[in-house]
């Protein structure tokens, strides 16, 4: 499938989407950047350890709802700037979790529970203080009754838990190195939770590196993360985490992201910068080839290393 | 011989760390510190980062947990539940020895706030959010680095994203649900705080040589105990020029 | 051409499969009359099992769920918790169109036992256990393929492994926390029984050439409605050609 | 560590026992076999698919609480001759799961969870009928307070879901292809609930076909299931899942194991076969050698199929 039609099919207006990687490491930033062309609306973003990606959606003014525990580019934008933006001057409706909590949470809609209790938070303020007001979470079908609940544990009337409702996602996206076209997917590096919102979402969406045959991926099937029936689409996008890492394939892209660190401090700079690399190239494709086959090789990881050592990193 | 302050907060965190101990480590001057130790005092420390990579051998300073030079040479990349599940365990299995922490404020029982400064939902200025944070509060004893100023050394922080000692009573974690463990040390560029056994309060322990113990005094904003403090021993040049020469070459971090 | 019951059996079974489906199989009669399907009728069922082989490819009789021969081309074997999820979510998500499940005893309306004869704690006959069974009939439509014998269809199950339609009725599996899905089908080496849209009660839908809806009867332990019996149509010679010298050359199963 | 030591540090008199593997594949034998010739007593087994690791050790007289959702040497034996025979005289305590909650218990058990709620085993008698009476779940500080409990969803009081306690193992135990001295592991084929018992359990024993160096496994991290720290027990053991299936390395031993259907019929005709194959040998090393090199070459899978096609399997 193509990029354009993935987005277009699975990602609407109003919808919960989840992005795959972890702050800079194989952020799916190609579909990213074709939502943001597309110009989805008042999406529900549940963006666990959200990065650039998630960062530009909400510059670009698509996210209504944004589940949180961690937003930065970090080593080179230590809280992400649209993202801080935002909540500072009240555009946008949040909730904080703890990564441990969204990790679990991913995971507790993957494995189908009705909800999960948990230890996590206690004691904090992430219980006591929440960023949607209890009468959004009561009005809102696309969110549960409310943030959470602390009580006791019915095996043990001494321990305090925190109970926790499990997100709906509609959309997942992540991306990989392999996948074949009957939506078998092989992930090398960390997996974070890609195996989970991909299993949690009612579709998932899988750009992916090299686009392989499923022979080749269903010889070692033991190695294989998602099998064909949890995938809804396959795009074919190269340098599709671009500037984030991605296992076995390149490094970050620390002159890509140090620009896009000053370029996101200001309204008009945000605004200049989109305009450039997503609005102004018609797909992908163009952008990579705005960015170049030889930019690209260096930023080609060494084999042995699983990174490019000496990459120009600032 | 010659040293920052931030240099010496990064020895004095290595000398925190126990050969063959197991460490949560996040990105910046943890990791920094916990190479330190892995390559002068503690050469077994295992450490393991909320991104699942555990026991990597990182040897270009990373900027971030999910950072591909950490992985290098690890014993297993578990997807994030796991890690969730280690974590949680680990208490009760004595898996982990000490997890770091940092933040924007602490107060004297050591609660953390790394995620914003005024009003939760319209603050005056927001941070990236809790991370692995909460969790390594919840579940382990930590380590603290923190910068050491009169603002972020308060009497009540904004938003407790991290759990310390809560009030200092003795049962403070556990009415709460949480496990018995919590902060051990906090280290900033001035010196290092310990938490009296009894009181569960902030104490002054060392002060770095060239520090004086007015000067961590005025940039504290609660009343700390400064009785037992003495002046912290200086870098060897050992320790520094392996810092220097081998763990930040770059000088990415120190 | 000949044929016994059993092989009719299979065949009647891989009738039901449509094309492109997705099922969760057990091994036995299900996992010979899947692959007919597959290799007949169905060329693109995708089958699944409980262990977490997704899409296997079996081409020599498995003996369980965990053979090895099951995993051949499968294009991913998920860790357990995965299938879990997978099947917990397939309900809402439509990701599964039938499972397969069998029992020592069925009631009318489909509630099977596959775990013990007489009193639970100290039974005169105890089988394996629930294995698989129970998860298959709380969230997925379901193909039962039982032994037609009175004192394994009775009027009440000695323990209820796999809940079927419960007591019939409308909101007989709601009520108690399941998904409104169920056995949708009862095949046995007679013939196969259906259940009511109304009422939910099993009904003989179809017997087999060469079976009297009498001898159905007679070894039914509870009452069941016959009036829409047809009989079923004879295997064709392919299909019966299929099933023994390419599903099942060695006759492990058939 | 030589097994000896491993099982007699880390399985105790009374201690809760977890296995890996599933019925006929990647089962622990050669380490069921020493608890076994190690006559450990009294075990609390949490046995998840289990197939004639654990009827031995039923039968040998070893077991004293089993928690069970299917006991089978599938294709061999349809109901594992001596848990039926124990369970029919009333010679031990044991309570049924379904499968998937057995899986989803140890998952949860490996998460660290305080309990987990779920749907499954509504409306079925696993629900109502305890096979471990009330009074001795209260009684016994090895187990949880009470088997389960039917609740509503607190985050939707239509909802009726099942709540269970979470089990606590002592000392889990699997066996793997590959294993670093470190405790580094790669486990190839199905991983079944392994990982979740291996990090559920205060120690974990690993027996392995092959020792390797932890460089082998380290320049690929993706690839492994569980690193050192999470291992406490590392045993060279090849052959070490005989007569059961271990992926890429060798297929079952049907004719071992219709010889233990045959000798696990009979009170005297099993305590002969283990009188023979178990207490008869000194050690796992006996044990392969009584087999013979030419007998268990017979068995190894043929590389490209996953398993020894043609093998005689009655």
């Amino acid at each position: 499938m193509i990029m354009q039609e993935a987005i277009n099919k699975y990602v609407h207006d109003g919808d919960c989407i989840a992005l795959g990687g972890f702050v800079t490491n194989r952020k799916p930033y190609a579909a990213a950047c074709e939502i943001i062309r597309q110009g989805k609306k008042d999406l529900y973003v549940q963006s666990g350890a959200a990065g650039g990606d998630v960062d530009m959606m909400i510059g670009a003014g698509l996210v209504k709802v944004l589940f949180v525990s961690y937003l930065a580019n970090s080593g080179f934008t230590q809280v992400g700037r649209r993202f801080r933006n935002a909540v500072e001057q009240g555009k946008i409706l949040f909730e904080d979790y703890s990564l441990d909590v969204h990790c679990v949470l991913f995971h507790a809609a993957a494995l189908g529970l009705p909800f999960i209790a948990v230890k996590n938070m206690l004691g904090s303020s992430l219980i006591d203080k929440w960023g949607i007001p209890a009468e959004v979470y009561k009005s809102d079908p696309k969110l549960p009754p409310f943030k959470l609940k602390v009580d006791t544990n019915p095996f043990n009337p001494d321990e305090q838990v925190c109970y926790l409702p499990v997100p709906k996602i509609d959309t997942a996206i992540i991306h990989v190195q392999k996948a074949a076209p009957d939506g078998t997917c092989r992930i090398d590096g960390s997996l974070y939770g890609d195996m989970d919102i991909s299993m949690a979402a009612t579709n998932c969406i899988v750009t992916c590196e090299e686009l392989v045959s499923p022979q080749m991926l269903r010889a070692e099937p033991w190695r294989n993360q998602l099998p064909n029936i949890a995938v809804d689409a396959v795009v074919h996008a190269p340098y599709g985490a671009h500037p984030s890492q991605c296992a076995n394939c390149y490094d970050y892209d620390g002159v890509y992201l140090r620009k896009y660190d000053k370029a996101s401090k200001d309204d008009q700079l945000f605004k200049e910068f989109i305009d450039e690399w997503i609005y102004g190239v018609e797909d992908h494709n163009e952008y990579v080839d705005k960015l170049g086959v030889a930019y690209l090789n260096g930023l080609h990881v060494t084999p042995g290393f699983g990174f490019k050592p000496g990459l120009k990193r600032s | 011989m010659e040293w920052t302050n931030r240099q010496m907060m990064a020895i004095a965190v290595a000398r925190q760390i126990k050969d063959g101990t197991t460490c949560i480590v996040g990105t910046g001057l943890p990791l920094v510190a916990t190479s330190l130790a892995k390559n002068y005092n503690a050469p077994n420390v295992i450490l393991l980062f909320e991104t699942g990579v555990i026991d990597g051998s990182p040897f270009e300073v990373p900027t971030s947990v999910s950072d591909l030079r950490i992985t290098y040479n690890a014993s297993a990349l578990w997807p994030q539940h796991c890690y969730f599940g280690f974590q949680s365990n680990s208490w009760k299995k004595n898996k982990v020895d000490i997890g770091f922490l940092g933040g924007a404020q602490i107060d004297a029982y050591g609660n953390l706030n790394s995620t914003a400064i005024g009003d939760y939902s319209r603050p005056n200025t927001r941070f990236s959010g809790s991370g692995g944070a909460n969790g390594i509060a919840t579940y382990c004893n930590t380590i603290i680095m923190m910068k050491h100023q009169k603002r972020r050394f308060c009497e009540k922080v904004d938003y407790v994203t991290s759990p310390g000692w809560i009030d200092g009573t003795p049962d403070g974690r556990t009415k709460l649900g949480l496990p018995d463990v919590g902060p051990q040390v906090v280290v900033t560029e001035l010196g290092i705080m310990r938490f009296d056994e009894k009181t569960r309060r902030m104490y002054l322990a060392e002060y770095f040589p060239g520090v004086t113990v007015e000067h961590i005094v005025e940039n504290t904003g609660f009343a700390m105990d400064v009785s037992r403090a003495v002046e912290s021993e200086p870098p060897s040049e050992e320790m520094l020029d392996i810092l220097l020469n081998k763990v930040d070459p770059q000088r990415i971090m120190v």
